[in-house]
């Protein structure tokens, strides 16, 4: 029971992108379509599973001054595992997400939970922290990226609502839509944040 | 005691200057290009004129009643002259579906998340106008012909603005003077007889309303003189460079956004400047950009574009650029 | 918990070599794992891009590869009967820039069918070059009669609305592969 | 293919030895005091180096916190609330347990009581308005009721009573963070002791003039007539300036001053309402 | 020529924050004050060149050579980090002044996307040593352009009452789409 | 081409209703109501007890402080008690009461209203009567007027400025003093000359009193050394900063003094004071008050006891209008508003105006709309839109940084803002705390 407080922790209240604003340029980047949203948080859930859960197993073996290299070696591992495998299996949608996969290296995110939550935490919590955050960035991923294919595309996980010659709101698949769905998003959140008093 | 007296911190009159005047002397003045909007495009400009007012009005209204749930100030009239200017700024012949999201995006997006009046970085009108160009594309660009789709509303016969044609010229490798011929002439075209939006075709009626803004003191000249200069300044350089490839000034000036940005859109006080050597150099910059889009740039119209990206300038203007101040020696001795 | 190790030098070196060395071993394996599936998932992608574009062939692309101009040409065959030409071509013209396509001709010298293999034209709109409004109008159509321009320059291809440019830029890749691969025929023929 | 793995695990540990290496000499060499906590706190910080808390980067945020008094406007949005507790502890900035107060304010001139003499028209800001003139009422010590102490409290412990024209204490709200001690130009609250139950004795009026004057502009005004002080067997009423004040500190809520009181200035909040109930709690309080 | 054109299509065309979504942390971030962003601008040209400096070095006389490339991912990274911590201790004692001025942002640095995205697009582009540092230099113009003009806007706001629900983040995030929304008029300038 | 200072000002309607009206003497009130400051600095100290019997023109109180000035008795009669009343701001201040019997004056006055123009003193001996006759400025801020003539060492004066712009709507008292007591004002002039030992003194006057210009420029024309100048009719033309640019072409530096560039001024009035010190030995014990209003029966301009309960000049001027609003002590763009009408003239009371309620009235607030009019109109070359939020937040260094000491409290941002915004409101107390924070520095 207390554990699945880490798991949902990083689902609404610590969400990643909606509530401490991380990882910020996948989510505006990658979010043209459902589809890429979607694929873009399952690896970025990844490699932050996996990272929680090796820095929380070799914590006590890593001196203090060395932490920060320590952990980008171990990130930096699952982040080009993702992209190996990501290209040999699943092509297009590597192609889709571009340069963002090796990017997921630099996500705030992962490095922040390592220091701030794998590092002082044993290894069960860590791995639900992680799946729990990860999960959280994956939500608002997808969201994102449905709203943004609805309205600017005319269409959900590839599947057409409208035909192909309705005119759609082209902005939202466009930089400014993504700036402009984000923020009214977070405001959105922040709002029932409060309702709900959470 | 019989009455109590009224105590107050000094000043005690007031100027009789208000925002509702201004706003109003903005709608005031641009009665003669509604009018030449009128005659030129029919029912289409009276169409969209109307919802983008009524629509721009409404999402206020809604937006401070039920979302900011502050005092409902719609009467201070900016509302009014954001949604004139939205839609003198689109087609006569857009479906007036669009014309409601650039006008919920303008003032809801534009104006409204930043808390209404005098707070938004950016010209609401523009972003709604630039909005809608950069999401329908194809029905941002079709012009009805002036005259002849009068009774015409979406079905319209279009053609393209003279701007474009040139464009499209050049970059076929026509020379310009070629694609002068198939234009209205000058005179024409400072009339108001070409295709573009509602209300930057007439020179003549835009000037009209300037010299009134000029008369009410609601603007000053800076801004519309110096960014109509530069414009002039930069494609007449162009033009002596190479007239082949490059349109004359004067086309420049008379065609496209020009005029009606100068006078209206970068005049925005909210948008613009406080000081005026500020306003120089944000007019001049405008003036540049324009010209940058329209010639090298896939636009053919580059005004909405360029005072948007000076209003982003603006604050730091305003930053760096101060009234030289009274007595501004330190103290000596 | 247990006791942290001290950041003392000999310590700080050997730990993060130790990370390293493990990390790197379990990179290097997983890297060796899957370097097979990416080169077999770009290989089956040029093949899968081939089929789209030409009629069944039986050959395998690597065989009747051909590089020229910067172009990849395909020749490809059934029962050792020339099925026809695939010219991956690109231009640099289209409004995001680069837009590459596989273009499939068959020995006659008509078009039997285009695939845009990527570019980076606007959702929605340069988009529509790929959908078949836009793209049918090619196929049965020999560039030698069919003027490969849009009707705006003079040619006889019908834009997408709105995104002249896309077209343009797909035109000109279209004849461009269509040149190379001329080249390479009246080269054979010459031979 | 073994080649690729030997390259691989070389370049990685080399890169990993090497940087370990140079990383250490350089940090020695360049070494430059520092105070230690700096380093203590930014153990406590996620680095993340997000700049999520406005700063540049964690170890700024670290020396930010170590100078700055309060925390007010400084949060890590990575590390949550958590580590800004483990960052206060690192600091000793764990509020220090002291005796509950509460803000009070010593003025009953509710509109009712006290004449309106003349109207404000002018910003409704009591710093703007006491600036330029001593207010609505004849009584220049009283509050103006523009709320400067409403928008002082970050803690929504206060609001304007609009009837009375007066700001209310929200005992439980309030932290008695002493900011609408500050923000009021006429100097109305006073940060009391505070009993359970909420309850409170005190004067409820700030006028310094003479008995007479006071009166006239207010009629709930203490006019210093002592009587209270008098009575008080604690010694808990100081009379200054014609004025009354109660020392919380002193005051056993016996109240016996509140009946003494001519003008009714001293008020009661917080006790049972009957009367025999409550002879016998004073009673026990003043064992 | 071709330095022009990379310099203009990386500050204002295809803006790195704008219009390629990277470095927005630090972006939304360090924005509030003008003189902050200036200061973080001059840190990040001068990190982002060195940096593409180095992991050009790397890329070539390493990765290709071994035939590791898919370890590109972890060196620049590692590399990155080192080297700005490095940079940062030698300025904390040689330069305090400077170190005040641009130091304090280096640590923000390391996990801006912006830097190691420009290094790996860079090699991406197959461009030659000094045009991926003018590549890189240009690229970090343009996020100090971004960040100055949102720290104008954002100072400005400071003065002026905003809604409560849309203060931070969402009213951020909105300035910089019609920030967007205006640099989308530079398209087509350079391809 | 009139001469003005360069960059901003406005143009308020003038509305001088009491021009060229003579000077009235309005009758001794029955008791009269003297604060013991009012001038900048601490109060006077009072030198008789209640029950004395005092004179008019007599000594009262002494001023002790550094910019203090001594206070006499108005009238004749009985010292009935020293107590606090409330002064115009509201606030209970030291005052002494006297009750008026006869009217006698303090040996060696000179009451009569006989032109002296001849004088044989030092410069010393000058300021030493100013100092014990009280005169304090009369251009409104009640700056002792004997600091200003000790120039400090190191600085040296070059002219005197004497200050008849009287740039408020409404006010003429300097107008009727001009127009009247010409010659005596030029004495005084000479006076003051003498005392700065300058060679040349400037008389700006705005050009809507021509007449008083043309006068002035006659008699000058017998003197010596005066210059009188025809200024643009534009508010604040009379803010000395303004005054003395637009006569010397001079700027007075941020933070400066006038005589920083060798300008001392002075007030038309203070200068005819002058004269009655020196040459009449008359301490400064009444002025002229303009009493005024668009609703107000006989606007006047009346020669006054200071003292006197103001309820007694708006009687004189034919009573408190029904749909009176604000009683205003001083101009509409600088004058303070009266909670009550007891209130006593004090040495820098210039006038008295009744605004109705609609012209008093202040306009719902708007958000600003940035139209750069405030920063256009201040005289100062501030940007008052950007020190009102400043203020508002409690930003004092920036607000330091942006120089909102230099606002000289003019009001012409606030009385042209299109959105009502009340900006001196604000920026008056963003200078009241910055000003605190700046001396708290200094110690
Ligand atoms: C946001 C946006 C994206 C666009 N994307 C494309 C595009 O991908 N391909 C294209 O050909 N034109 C695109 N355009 C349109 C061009 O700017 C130009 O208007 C058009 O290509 C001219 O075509 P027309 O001659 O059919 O009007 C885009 C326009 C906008 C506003
Ligand atoms: C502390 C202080 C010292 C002053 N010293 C001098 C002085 O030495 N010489 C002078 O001409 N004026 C002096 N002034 C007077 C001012 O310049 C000015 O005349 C006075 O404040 C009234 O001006 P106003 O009515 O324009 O506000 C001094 C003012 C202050 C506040
Ligand atoms: C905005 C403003 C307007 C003023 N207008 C006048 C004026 O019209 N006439 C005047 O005598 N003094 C005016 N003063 C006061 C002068 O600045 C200055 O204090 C005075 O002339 C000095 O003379 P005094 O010390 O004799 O009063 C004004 C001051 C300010 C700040
Ligand atoms: C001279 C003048 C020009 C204006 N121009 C615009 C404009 O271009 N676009 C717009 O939305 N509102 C305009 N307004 C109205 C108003 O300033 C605008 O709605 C504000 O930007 C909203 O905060 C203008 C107002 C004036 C007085
Ligand atoms: S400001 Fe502080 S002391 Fe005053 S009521 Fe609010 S919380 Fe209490
Ligand atoms: S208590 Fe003080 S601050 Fe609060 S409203 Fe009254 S006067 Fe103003
Ligand atoms: S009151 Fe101050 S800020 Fe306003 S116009 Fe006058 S000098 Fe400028
Ligand atoms: S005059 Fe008023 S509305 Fe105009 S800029 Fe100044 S404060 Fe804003
Ligand atoms: S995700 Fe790009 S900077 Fe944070």
């Amino acid at each position: 029971m207390g554990n699945l407080k880490f798991l949902t922790n990083g689902l609404i209240r610590e969400n990643p992108s909606f509530v401490l604003v991380l990882g910020t340029c996948p989510a505006l980047a990658v979010t043209t379509s459902g589809i890429n949203g979607l694929g873009m948080g399952v690896a970025t859930t990844f490699v932050l599973l996996c990272s929680n859960t090796i820095i929380s197993l070799l914590k006590n073996l890593i001196p203090d001054k060395v932490r920060i290299a320590a952990f980008i070696v171990v990130i930096a591992t699952f982040v080009t595992i993702v992209d190996l495998v990501m290209k040999a299996y699943t092509p297009d949608l590597y192609k889709a997400l571009g340069i963002f996969i090796p990017l997921i290296v630099v996500n705030c995110i992962i490095l922040g939970r390592a220091e701030a939550f794998a590092q002082k935490n044993s290894v069960w919590p860590a791995l639900l922290d992680g799946l729990g955050m990860g999960l959280g960035f994956t939500l608002a991923l997808t969201i994102m990226g449905s709203i943004r294919e609805i309205l600017g595309n005319g269409s959900i996980f590839n599947i057409r609502l409208l035909n192909e010659s309705a005119s759609t709101i082209l902005l939202f698949v466009l930089p400014p839509g993504a700036f402009v769905t984000y923020g009214l998003l977070i405001a959105i959140m922040n709002k029932i944040k409060t309702k709900l008093n959470l | 005691m019989s009455k109590l007296l009224t105590v107050s911190p000094s000043p005690h009159i007031n100027s009789n200057q208000s925002v509702e005047k201004l706003m109003f002397g903005v709608v005031i003045s641009l009665v003669p290009v509604f009018l030449a909007s009128l005659y030129f495009f029919g029912i289409g400009a009276l169409i969209i004129t109307t919802i983008s007012i009524v629509t721009c009005m409404l999402t206020e209204m809604i937006i401070q009643k039920y979302l900011l749930q502050t005092e409902i100030r719609i009467r201070d009239g900016s509302a009014i002259v954001t949604g004139l200017l939205l839609a003198f700024n689109l087609p006569s012949n857009l479906p007036w579906w669009m014309v409601v999201l650039g006008s919920v995006f303008a003032i809801g997006i534009g104006k409204m998340t930043y808390g209404g009046l005098g707070n938004n970085p950016f010209n609401p009108a523009l972003a709604g106008r630039v909005f809608l160009l950069i999401s329908f594309p194809v029905q941002m660009t079709s012009w009805p012909l002036p005259i002849t789709s009068r009774m015409h509303y979406i079905d319209a016969a279009t053609g393209a603005t003279p701007l474009g044609y040139v464009k499209e010229a050049i970059r076929n490798g026509e020379t310009v003077s070629d694609a002068m011929t198939q234009l209205p002439d000058h005179m024409q075209m400072f009339l108001g007889q070409m295709s573009g939006s509602l209300g930057e075709i007439s020179a003549l009626a835009l000037i009209i309303g300037f010299l009134w803004m000029l008369y009410k003191r609601i603007i000053t000249w800076h801004i519309p003189v110096i960014m109509v200069g530069t414009v002039y300044i930069f494609t007449g350089l162009l033009w002596l460079i190479d007239p082949s490839k490059n349109a004359a000034p004067l086309f420049h000036i008379l065609t496209g956004g020009v005029l009606l940005g100068a006078i209206y859109m970068a005049t925005d006080l909210v948008t613009s400047p406080m000081t005026k050597t500020g306003m120089v150099i944000y007019a001049a910059g405008i003036g540049i950009i324009t010209v940058v889009i329209r010639v090298f740039g896939s636009y053919p119209e580059g005004v909405s574009f360029a005072i948007l990206i000076m209003n982003a300038f603006v604050p730091l203007i305003n930053k760096y650029v101060k009234p030289s101040r009274f007595g501004k020696e330190v103290k000596h001795g | 918990m247990a006791k942290k190790i001290e950041s003392t030098l000999p310590n700080m070196i050997l730990s993060l070599v130790l990370i390293s060395m493990f990390m790197s071993a379990a990179l290097a394996f997983v890297y060796l794992q899957t370097k097979g599936p990416i080169e077999n998932a770009a290989r089956q992608k040029e093949a899968e891009a081939i089929k789209q574009v030409l009629p069944e062939f039986d050959s395998d692309p690597a065989s009747g590869q051909i590089e020229m101009e910067g172009m990849v040409i395909y020749n490809m065959y059934k029962q050792d009967q020339p099925v026809g030409y695939a010219v991956k071509s690109s231009t640099d013209k289209g409004f995001g820039g680069h837009i590459e396509i596989m273009a499939g001709f068959l020995p006659d010298g008509s078009i039997y069918k285009v695939a845009v293999l990527q570019h980076k034209e606007t959702p929605g709109l340069g988009t529509k070059m790929m959908e078949s409004k836009f793209s049918d109008q090619f196929p049965g159509k020999n560039p030698a009669d069919f003027m490969l321009k849009v009707k705006k320059d003079g040619g006889q291809v019908d834009a997408i609305t709105a995104a002249t440019i896309s077209s343009r830029a797909y035109c000109d890749a279209l004849q461009r592969a269509y040149d190379t691969m001329k080249q390479l025929n009246d080269s054979i023929a010459g031979k | 293919m073994s080649m690729t793995i030997l390259y691989t695990v070389l370049t990685l540990s080399l890169l990993g030895a090497v940087a370990a290496l140079v990383l250490y000499q350089v940090a020695q060499r360049f070494k430059v005091f520092e105070d230690p906590r700096i380093d203590l706190v930014e153990a406590e910080l996620p680095a993340a180096n997000c700049g999520g808390c406005g700063y540049a980067g964690c170890r700024n945020f670290a020396e930010t916190l170590v100078k700055s008094d309060s925390f007010d406007g400084l949060f890590c949005p990575v590390g949550g609330n958590d580590t800004m507790a483990r960052i206060a502890a690192v600091l000793g900035r764990e509020a220090v347990a002291k005796e509950a107060r509460v803000a009070v304010l010593r003025c009953n001139g509710t509109c009712e009581f006290r004449p309106r003499t003349n109207v404000y028209d002018g910003t409704k800001s009591c710093a703007i308005a006491s600036a330029i003139y001593s207010g609505e009422t004849g009584c220049t010590y009283g509050c103006l009721g523009f709320g400067d102490c409403v928008t002082a409290c970050t803690f929504d412990a206060l609001h304007m009573d609009e009837k009375t024209g007066l700001p209310v204490v929200e005992d439980d709200k309030c932290t008695a963070c002493g900011a609408c001690v500050k923000a009021c130009p006429r100097n109305l609250f006073e940060l009391r002791k505070k009993w359970k139950g909420n309850k409170k004795i005190y004067v409820a009026c700030s006028n310094e003039e003479k008995g007479g004057v006071a009166r006239k502009n207010c009629t709930v005004a203490c006019i210093g007539c002592g009587k209270c002080f008098k009575v008080c067997p604690y010694d808990a009423i100081v009379m200054k300036n014609n004025l009354a004040f109660i020392d919380s500190d002193k005051c056993k809520l016996c109240r016996k001053c509140v009946a003494e009181c001519p003008t009714g200035s001293i008020i009661e909040i917080g006790f049972p309402p009957k009367k025999e109930k409550t002879a016998e709690e004073t009673a026990s309080v003043s064992n | 020529m071709e330095y022009i054109l990379i310099i203009i299509s990386a500050v204002l065309v295809n803006n790195v924050v704008l219009v390629q979504f990277l470095g927005i942390c630090p972006f939304l971030g360090v924005s509030g004050k003008i003189d902050t962003s200036l200061g973080m601008g001059a840190a990040v040209i001068f990190v982002m060149s060195l940096a593409n400096l180095v992991t050009y070095l790397i890329q070539a006389f390493v990765l290709t050579p071994l035939h590791i490339e898919f370890m590109q991912t972890i060196t620049f990274i590692f590399v990155i980090a080192f080297l700005v911590q490095v940079v940062e201790i030698i300025l904390k004692k040689t330069a305090p002044s400077l170190y005040q001025a641009l130091g304090i942002y280096l640590p923000l640095i390391t996990t801006n996307c912006a830097v190691l995205g420009t290094a790996i697009l860079a090699i991406q582009k197959d461009l030659n040593l000094v045009m991926s540092v003018v590549y890189a230099a240009s690229i970090a113009i343009g996020f100090t352009l971004a960040l100055t003009l949102m720290a104008g806007i954002r100072e400005q706001l400071a003065l002026a009452e905003t809604p409560k629900g849309m203060k931070g983040f969402p009213l951020s995030l909105i300035t910089a789409g019609l920030l967007s929304l205006a640099f989308m008029g530079f398209a087509g300038i350079v391809k | 081409m009139l001469k003005t200072f360069p960059k901003g000002g406005v143009h308020p309607p003038e509305n001088k209703l009491s021009a060229h009206l003579p000077i009235r003497q309005i009758p001794l009130p029955p008791s009269v109501t003297i604060l013991l400051s009012q001038h900048m600095g601490a109060p006077a100290k009072a030198i008789v007890e209640k029950g004395d019997q005092v004179r008019a023109g007599q000594l009262i109180a002494t001023g002790e402080g550094f910019l203090s000035g001594n206070v006499h008795a108005s009238v004749s009669g009985k010292v009935t008690r020293i107590d606090e009343v409330q002064d115009a701001s509201g606030y209970k201040r030291q005052a002494v009461f006297i009750e008026t019997a006869g009217d006698e004056w303090f040996e060696g006055i000179k009451s009569d209203d006989i032109l002296e123009k001849d004088f044989d003193i030092d410069g010393q001996e000058i300021i030493k009567r100013i100092t014990e006759a009280g005169i304090v400025g009369l251009g409104g801020a009640t700056f002792p007027s004997h600091v200003k003539l000790n120039v400090p060492r190191g600085k040296k004066a070059k002219f005197l400025v004497v200050n008849g712009v009287e740039c408020e709507p409404y006010l003429t008292s300097d107008h009727a003093l001009m127009l009247e007591k010409g010659e005596e004002i030029m004495v005084g002039v000479q006076l003051l000359k003498k005392a700065l030992n300058v060679k040349l003194a400037h008389i700006g006057i705005e050009n809507n009193k021509p007449d008083a210009i043309r006068h002035l420029k006659e008699l000058s024309a017998k003197h010596e050394g005066i210059q009188v100048h025809a200024l643009k009719v534009k508010y604040p033309q009379g803010g000395e900063k303004q005054l003395i640019r637009a006569i010397t072409g001079r700027e007075v530096p941020s933070g400066g003094l006038p005589v920083d560039v060798g300008v001392v001024v002075f007030n038309i009035g203070t200068v005819y004071a002058v004269y009655e010190a020196v040459q009449k030995n008359k301490p400064l014990i009444e002025r002229i008050v303009t009493i005024t209003g668009k609703d107000i029966k006989q606007p006047s301009n009346f020669r006054v006891r200071i003292g006197t309960p103001i309820s007694a000049l708006i009687e004189a001027a034919g009573g408190l209008p029904e749909n009176t609003g604000k009683v205003i002590m001083g101009g509409p763009m600088m004058g303070k508003a009266l909670g009550n009408s007891e209130v006593p003239v004090v040495k820098g009371t210039s006038g008295i105006l009744i605004l109705s309620d609609t012209e008093s009235s202040r306009s719902i607030i708007q958000p600003c709309i940035r139209c750069a009019k405030c920063v256009s109109v201040c005289p100062m070359c501030l940007e008052p839109y950007l020190l009102m939020p400043l203020a508002q937040q409690n930003k004092f260094d920036t607000l330091e940084a942006a120089h909102v000491m230099d606002c000289i409290e003019c009001g012409s941002c606030s009385y042209i803002c299109p959105a009502s915004r009340p900006l001196l409101d604000y920026i008056r107390q963003g200078k009241s705390s910055v000003g605190k924070i700046i001396r708290s520095r200094k110690k």
